[in-house]
């Protein structure tokens, strides 16, 4: 009989499933481009405005890249998926919103006031959503995002109710030493750019740091990341904050982006918007929010340009994705990428 | 290596097997005669359980040969193969999670007698009856019927993986290490149980790493590594070969 | 009669309040129990369920402008959901087992824009007139005041095609098989099972069950391309509720939503949305799996 | 304003809901307005300048509108912007343009956008607006049907505005208010509150909602008897409405902007008719269709009459407007830029009916007069 | 180092009166054990005694329905069970309980950043390359050295045995609850995890639940009996060898 192999029997010879980053060209490639994201995702938004039919829509797929961005931290990276997230976008909106309207403050202190409120919310709503799992937890959220739809709804005095807010106008930016002309669409864009940016490379070392590992492995693995010394609830609660933050902070600049705050930010198909962006892009990768997002807002906006049956064509587009890209587009580029490489 | 007259049971020709990329089995043969006990051992990550799930159709991508009782299964579909007589006890349990312990047990039994959905009452009966038989040789079994099975001890739920795959008395079983986590006075009546089955006529292919008593049972042995068969014999053999012994038995 | 009251509203007006209640509750039952049936014992969230809804009723709605037999179209409706839900399954869910939650759910998504949009493009974008059928129109009598015949038809239907489902599930062991197929489709497989002729049956079951539901609210609002949308989020909070794949919890859970929503009307009338809401934010939060939820069942 | 605006065609901005619930109506909207564009450039244009339409979908969704109108702002750079058809999305519509010097002829009806809070010098108001249209009906009902009057209306700004001019006009006929039940917007199921409201038999039950909501609400109050007892009055009765809820709105009263068998009585409505027959396979224009026609031809004449299509001249020039389109004298008033003009009472049927689109007798009309509307200094608009 | 404790030295962990009931079901009843600092402890007994249920009352994951546990003299009844994790106590489960979709090493890493760092919002992960170094070494030791890129779900049963070792040593924990730490392994591996059981147990108490006698006997001064949730014995390994009851509802034939 043949002596047994030393060691494990297929280490040697026989490939290996999962890649090793940094190993062949393509692999050096996709650890060079993941160690850049951040200026990776940039570099792609400051062009963009050049691609996208219109500026309008351009920062409409920034905002909302951000708002799906929060979202993934939560469903991608810690594996919660939240229906509630629309109450974070609009809790942001009417925040900034009712800064500038009622209390005519400054537009970057309504948008910090803004992610206040959103983070507020996420709060309140973590607090009791945590307590439930799974798509208990999912539909805990809808309920309770749904709850404060209905108390925005009704502040008719401070939220303008259905007919929404309106009269956020931040015609110029001033700031000190120089001022913005908002009314300039090429400005405007890339006035929210820098926020947007600035958040994105938060996220980005949010997720590199210790506590993104963390709840990589809350996702993962809920029961053991506790038998392991982590307080998971916390940490789950942190994560949400987190998210709503970001959401929060992607609403106040969407209700300075179009001057109004309709009610319908509040309502759960919002919600439902984020879940779609994300997971078109790919769930739980850094870039895909902003693929996501894009591709949503341009199908949306371009069919419904061509066709009133616009909505039969981007539910065919979204079966085929569905079917024939799982890991939603960004996701499938690298997954591509990855299996050409090795 | 085939010996002599009847046609085996089971029989695995140049068995390949991949997960997703993975080259795993590396061409597996072995043949299982009716009324055996057949053992396969091999160090961690030999690939023994491969096998049993290429056999029992679970694993993605297979080629190779395996007939059963003359016909050829490979690409069949895996429920087919319980319906020809195969049962098969997977290793870490796999009891199913928010069914009770009956529930488990009544799965065993639910598509032998013609599908899901299609048993009238009387069937009802034979199932209990069945369950009753089966709780008499693990009668912790019998104390918890009504309990939730995940909750159970993890030696309970190995005796109940056993017993959901014997409930419909099959014509083979393959059982993967059925003795862990058994404690010691229970492993040895397993093993004696096994041989019983064997007696009324059971076969019986073992991945097992309680050597010793696999080997006091087995009639013949196969050992597994890197994805292969490299040494196979008669049990007793390897029961007087000291440098089997030391390998595979000493703790 | 009159002059006894509770809580200033005399007890007649609160009595049909009460059977209000259940009628509006039989349509939430049913459109829960479709949906709790493929979510909870598939692991997939059906996003289509409303579509599945809207398209019944217009089938339903449609042959009946040919037949003019109400009781064919309560055949018809759900047996063509049933046939399309069976469709849908074998071709564009079955390749997504194994995937987890978010496949389904966004193919689902995608789906009901077409089933919605296919709608406006055959039938236009109003919608058509529908009212009770000839002989079920009218009110009767229920001693505390009149209430619409169809009504007390649509809740004695729904009843007795709950109870036909509970036996089904209950008595047969097709609610074992597709429970355990929910948690672990192998081990169902090993055990001699063809899982995905159960998923089939179970996909196509719920389908229909939304096309039921359809055609029965169909004479209460009449048939347009959008009545199957708040019908989806009505059945999410009917489902979850009551207990993910509880038969039981579902029907709980309608009849409890119909009750809240018609007694909130009479106390605070626009708060009846809301009241959904926060009456499963409440369950949730006191009972984190449902009124009649199994500990375990799912996450 | 701008470079564009110098030549080139005159184009002409036209967000409305293609998609949703109320595609019906908007797309006969972008029919009727095509069919001003075309009149107006058979006629030979401005100057030799065409005018042209650019439809886009505000999918009903207010932030989708603002989009849409900062494209058609910032990217096409239009003239002027015609559209709208729910009041949160007109006031969307409103808010974006105003901020950027667009003049905005809103064909939706809303109270808000008459208020000095959201209106803009560039704001135009071509629609009725809900205290109009529920103070003619109001004033029409009360005295034939009787005074013990309640209220069902959808939880909203709109339905509230409605309920305001209903009872602002019964406070002249003494109504008593036996019920004032609120329910909320987009309600499928209207049969908890309707047991209490046929309880109390009031004589008059006004349904201060719109569209589906008014459909299934009327559907289902005959389903409890309500007619039995109660007379059932809408504010705005739409023609789309009234063909999806069918023989349930026998007998419902109601007032609208326009009815085609105005054609009947006024000369310009019949002309406007048969453009419209004739460009269409003999279809007739519903209320909010001939709006979008009416509210392109505003827009137009204005730049006739001021020969430019500068806005502060276009604006000054639609003040001045006093025109007959398709429905008799119409004019804005200087102070909010509301349209002056008459509402039609008309009363569903299904009997009797001369073709499918035969669904309304007209019972009466009350003229234009700006005493029907708030006063200017109620508004908020300074003298 | 591995002389036994002394009897007087403070216990690391004991329990009083411990009990757990499941609805009417007493899985454990009024358990009072002590365990020295240092050392090697068995806990045995027959399929569904209680040692696992045991092993989650002193780690943390049940409440116990009665009695305490004092971890150093500290009572810690009830805490939560992060905290158990923190104050240094450690388990390995009986069914594999790994992060499926991470790759061994980031099991481990993850598993030793949780006795580190915490809520480390903003620095970089790459600032505590101890981490990473703990993981590797980890690994090495129990064998599993060459699958460190490998998903924890692609590993064989025996493999994630191994891992599920490691992940429960990265905490570096005082005292160390092994549930079967050899089950599904091999002979061979199973000999080498007895080794590196004996190195651990050098500087730490360890306590482990283990079925294979031969084994168990060898490695323990101290064994704990468990009996249908109560205590049956408790004593050297020949006094439970020789104990007429252990035999008759456990060992049977075997020691
Ligand atoms: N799902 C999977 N994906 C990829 N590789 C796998 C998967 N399952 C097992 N393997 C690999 O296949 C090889 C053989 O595994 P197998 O489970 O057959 O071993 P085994 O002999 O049963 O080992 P053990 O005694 O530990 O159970 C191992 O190297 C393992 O890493
Ligand atoms: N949640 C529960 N509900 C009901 N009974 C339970 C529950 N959890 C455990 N039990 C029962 O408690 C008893 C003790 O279980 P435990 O897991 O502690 O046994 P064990 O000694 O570890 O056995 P094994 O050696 O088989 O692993 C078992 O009979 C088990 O069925
Ligand atoms: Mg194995
Ligand atoms: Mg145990």
């Amino acid at each position: 009989m043949s002596a047994p192999v030393p060691g494990h029997a297929l280490a040697q010879g026989t490939p290996l499933a999962a890649p090793r980053p940094g190993s062949g060209r393509t692999g050096r490639w996709l650890a060079l481009a993941s160690r850049h994201r951040v200026a990776l995702t940039l570099a792609f938004l400051v062009v963009f405005p050049w691609v996208a039919p219109y500026q309008a829509l351009a920062v409409n797929i920034l905002v909302l890249g951000l708002y799906a961005l929060g979202f993934n931290l939560l469903f991608g990276y810690t594996g919660l998926l939240s229906f509630g997230h629309a109450a974070f976008l609009g809790g942001g909106a009417y925040g900034c919103g009712i800064a500038i309207v009622h209390y005519g403050l400054h537009p970057v202190l309504a948008l910090v006031a803004g992610t206040l409120l959103a983070t507020f919310i996420a709060a309140a709503m973590g607090v009791l959503a945590i307590r439930t799992r799974g798509i208990y937890f999912a539909m805990t959220t809808l309920a309770l995002s749904m709850c404060v739809y209905y108390a925005f709804y009704r502040a008719e005095a401070f939220t303008g109710g259905e007919n929404g807010l309106r009269g956020i106008n931040v015609p110029v930016l001033t700031l000190p030493g120089f001022l913005l002309d908002l009314l300039d669409p090429v400005v405007k864009y890339y006035a929210v750019l820098a926020v947007v940016g600035g958040a994105v490379w938060l996220f980005s070392r949010l997720l590199s740091s210790p506590f993104g590992a963390a709840l990589k492995a809350i996702r993962e693995n809920e029961g053991r990341a506790q038998a392991c010394g982590y307080d998971v609830r916390r940490m789950k609660l942190v994560a949400f904050v987190i998210s709503g933050a970001l959401c929060g902070l992607a609403g106040a600049l969407q209700a300075i982006h179009l001057s109004i705050v309709p009610i319908e930010t509040m309502h759960y198909a919002t919600s439902g918007q984020a879940v779609m962006m994300a997971l078109l892009g790919g769930m739980g990768t850094f870039f895909g929010p902003f693929i996501g997002a894009a591709t949503f807002s341009l199908l949306q906006d371009g069919l419904s340009t061509l066709t009133s049956h616009w909505q039969l064509f981007v539910g065919a587009i979204f079966i085929a994705f569905v079917l024939f890209l799982p890991l939603g587009i960004w996701g499938e580029v690298l997954a591509r990428l990855r299996r050409a490489g090795w | 290596m085939t010996t002599a007259a009847p046609a085996p049971l089971l029989a695995v020709e140049n068995l390949r097997a991949w997960y997703g990329h993975s080259h795993i089995l590396q061409g597996v043969s072995l043949q299982v005669r009716a009324g055996e006990i057949v053992t396969l051992v091999g160090r961690n990550g030999a690939g023994k359980t491969t096998t049993l799930k290429s056999i029992m159709g679970l694993v993605p991508k297979r080629e190779g040969r395996v007939t059963f009782a003359g016909q050829d299964i490979l690409d069949r579909p895996a429920h087919e193969r319980f319906h020809r007589g195969l049962a098969y006890v997977p290793e870490e349990r796999r009891i199913v999670p928010g069914l009770t312990v009956e529930e488990n047990l009544r799965l065993g039994i639910l598509a032998a007698r013609g599908g899901p959905g299609r048993g009238g009452r009387a069937s009802r009966r034979d199932e209990a009856r069945r369950i009753e038989v089966i709780a008499e040789t693990f009668p912790r079994l019998k104390q918890r019927l009504k309990q939730e099975a995940i909750t159970m001890s993890g030696g309970e739920q190995q005796m109940l993986a056993i017993a959901r795959a014997l409930m419909a008395e099959p014509v083979m079983v393959l059982l993967d290490e059925p003795s862990e986590g058994i404690m010691p006075i229970l492993v040895e009546e397993m093993f004696e149980q096994f041989v019983a089955m064997k007696r009324a006529g059971t076969t019986i292919l073992l991945v097992e790493q309680n050597v010793e008593l696999a080997l006091d049972v087995s009639d013949r042995v196969y050992i597994v590594d890197g994805g292969a068969v490299v040494y196979h014999a008669p049990a007793a053999e390897l029961r007087d070969d000291p440098e089997i012994q030391a390998r595979y038995c000493a703790v | 009669m009159t002059d006894l009251s509770l809580g200033g509203f005399p007890l007649d007006l609160l009595a049909l309040q009460l059977v209000t209640g259940i009628a509006l509750g039989a349509i939430y039952v049913l459109v829960g129990i479709g949906l709790s049936l493929i979510f909870g014992l598939m692991n997939v969230v059906n996003f289509a369920h409303g579509a599945f809804f809207m398209v019944g009723a217009y089938v339903g709605v449609f042959l009946y402008g040919y037949t003019g037999s109400f009781w064919l179209s309560l055949v018809a409706a759900p047996l063509a959901m049933g046939l399309l839900g069976l469709a849908v399954e074998r071709v564009l869910v079955r390749p997504l087992y194994g995937r987890g939650i978010d496949d389904p759910l966004l193919l689902t998504f995608g789906l009901s824009y077409c089933m919605v949009e296919s709608v406006r493009i055959a039938f236009g974008l109003t919608g058509l007139p529908f009212g009770a059928p000839p002989d079920l129109r009218g009110a009767v009598d229920l001693g505390i005041g009149y209430f619409p015949l169809y009504r007390l038809f649509l809740i004695a239907f729904s009843l007795t095609v709950v109870g036909a489902l509970w036996l089904f599930i209950e008595r047969t062991s097709f609610g074992l098989v597709i429970r355990a197929g929910a948690r672990d489709p192998q081990i169902v497989q090993v055990l001699g099972i063809e899982i995905s002729k159960v998923w089939l049956a179970v996909f196509g079951l719920g389908c229909a069950l939304a096309g039921l539901a359809g055609i029965l609210a169909a004479p209460l609002q009449g048939v347009t391309p959008e009545m199957g949308i708040p019908v989806l989020a009505e059945a999410f909070v009917v489902t979850v509720v009551g207990g993910m794949g509880s038969l039981a919890g579902a029907v709980l859970a309608g009849l409890l939503v119909g009750i809240v929503v018609a007694m909130t009307s009479l106390v605070a009338p626009d708060m009846t949305k809301m009241a959904i809401f926060a009456l499963m934010a409440l369950v949730l939060l006191v009972r984190p799996r449902g009124l009649l939820g199994r500990a375990g069942a799912l996450g | 304003r701008s470079a564009a605006a110098q030549g080139g065609p005159i184009k002409i901005g036209f967000p409305v809901p293609l998609t949703g619930a109320f595609g019906a109506e908007a797309n006969d909207q972008v029919r009727a307005a095509q069919l001003a564009v075309r009149e107006f450039n058979e006629a030979g244009g401005f100057q030799g300048r065409q005018a042209e339409l650019l439809v886009r979908d505000d999918k009903i969704n207010p932030g989708e509108a603002a989009s849409r109108t900062l494209e058609l702002i910032e990217k096409d750079k239009v003239n002027f912007l015609v559209g709208g058809l729910s009041a949160a999305v007109t006031l969307s519509i409103n808010n974006v343009a105003r901020e950027r010097g667009v003049i905005y002829n809103s064909i939706s009806q809303s109270d808000a956008i008459n208020e000095a809070k959201d209106f803009g010098r560039f704001t135009f108001h071509e629609a009725l607006n809900p205290h109009m249209t529920a103070g003619a009906v109001g004033r029409y009902v009360f005295p034939k049907s009787g005074k013990r009057v309640a209220f069902l209306s959808a939880d909203y700004a709109y339905g509230h505005e409605m309920m305001r001019g209903f009872k602002r006009a019964g406070e002249a006929s003494g109504i008593e208010v036996v019920a004032d039940i609120r329910h909320p917007i987009g309600a499928s199921d209207y049969s908890a509150f309707l047991p209490r409201i046929a309880a109390l038999k009031p004589d008059v039950l006004c349904l201060c909602n719109f569209g589906r909501d008014q459909v299934v609400s009327i559907q289902q109050a005959t389903e409890f008897g309500l007619k039995r007892n109660t007379k059932l009055v809408a504010p705005v009765l739409l023609f789309t409405s009234r063909k999806a809820g069918g023989e349930a709105f026998d007998g419902v009263i109601g007032g609208t902007s326009y009815y085609w068998r105005l054609e009947d009585t006024v000369p310009s409505a019949k002309a406007f008719n048969d453009k419209f027959r004739a460009a269409y396979n003999g279809a007739v224009p519903s209320d909010y269709g001939a709006l979008g026609y009416a509210g392109v031809r505003s827009v137009l004449e204005g730049v006739k009459a001021a020969g430019s299509v500068e806005t502060d001249r276009v604006v000054a020039a639609m003040e001045g407007l006093k025109a007959d389109f398709y429905k008799g004298p119409q004019s804005f008033r200087k102070c909010d830029h509301q349209l002056v003009q008459s509402v039609l009472i008309v009363e569903s049927k299904s009997k009797g009916m001369k073709t499918p689109d035969d669904v309304f007798t007209i019972l009466g009309t009350e003229g234009p007069d700006e005493r029907f509307l708030r006063g200017c200094d109620e508004l908020g608009h300074k003298a | 180092m591995v002389s036994a404790a002394a009897p007087t030295a403070p216990p690391i962990l004991a329990t009083e009166g411990l009990g757990k009931r499941f609805g009417h079901f007493r899985a454990l009843s009024g358990v009072s054990v002590a365990f020295p600092e240092g050392g090697i402890t068995a806990i045995i007994g027959p399929n569904g005694a209680g040692k696992s249920t045991f092993f989650n009352l002193i780690s943390g994951a049940f409440r116990p329905s009665e009695g305490r546990v004092l971890f150093r003299g500290r009572d810690i009844t009830g805490a939560a069970p992060h905290h158990f994790a923190r104050m240094g106590i450690a388990k390995s489960f009986q069914i594999t309980n790994v992060f499926p979709h991470l790759t061994v090493r980031e099991n481990v890493r993850v598993a030793a950043q949780a006795r580190r760092v915490r809520f480390g919002f903003f620095r970089d992960r790459s600032a505590y390359p101890e981490l990473a170094e703990r993981a590797e070494i980890l690994l090495g030791e129990v064998g599993l050295g060459a699958r460190m890129d490998r998903l924890a779900r692609e590993l064989a049963h025996g493999e994630q045995r191994a891992l599920e070792i490691a992940v429960a040593l990265a905490a570096e924990p005082a005292l160390l609850l092994l549930d079967e730490p050899t089950a599904g392994m091999s002979p061979e591996e199973t000999r080498e995890m007895m080794d590196l059981v004996q190195r651990l147990a050098e500087t730490r108490t360890l306590i482990l639940v283990e079925h294979k006698m031969k084994l168990v006997m060898g490695l323990c001064r101290r064994l704990v009996v468990l009996h249908q949730g109560q205590l049956l014995a408790e004593g050297g390994p020949d006094d439970i060898r020789a104990h007429p009851e252990v035999r008759r509802v456990y060992l049977g034939k075997t020691a």
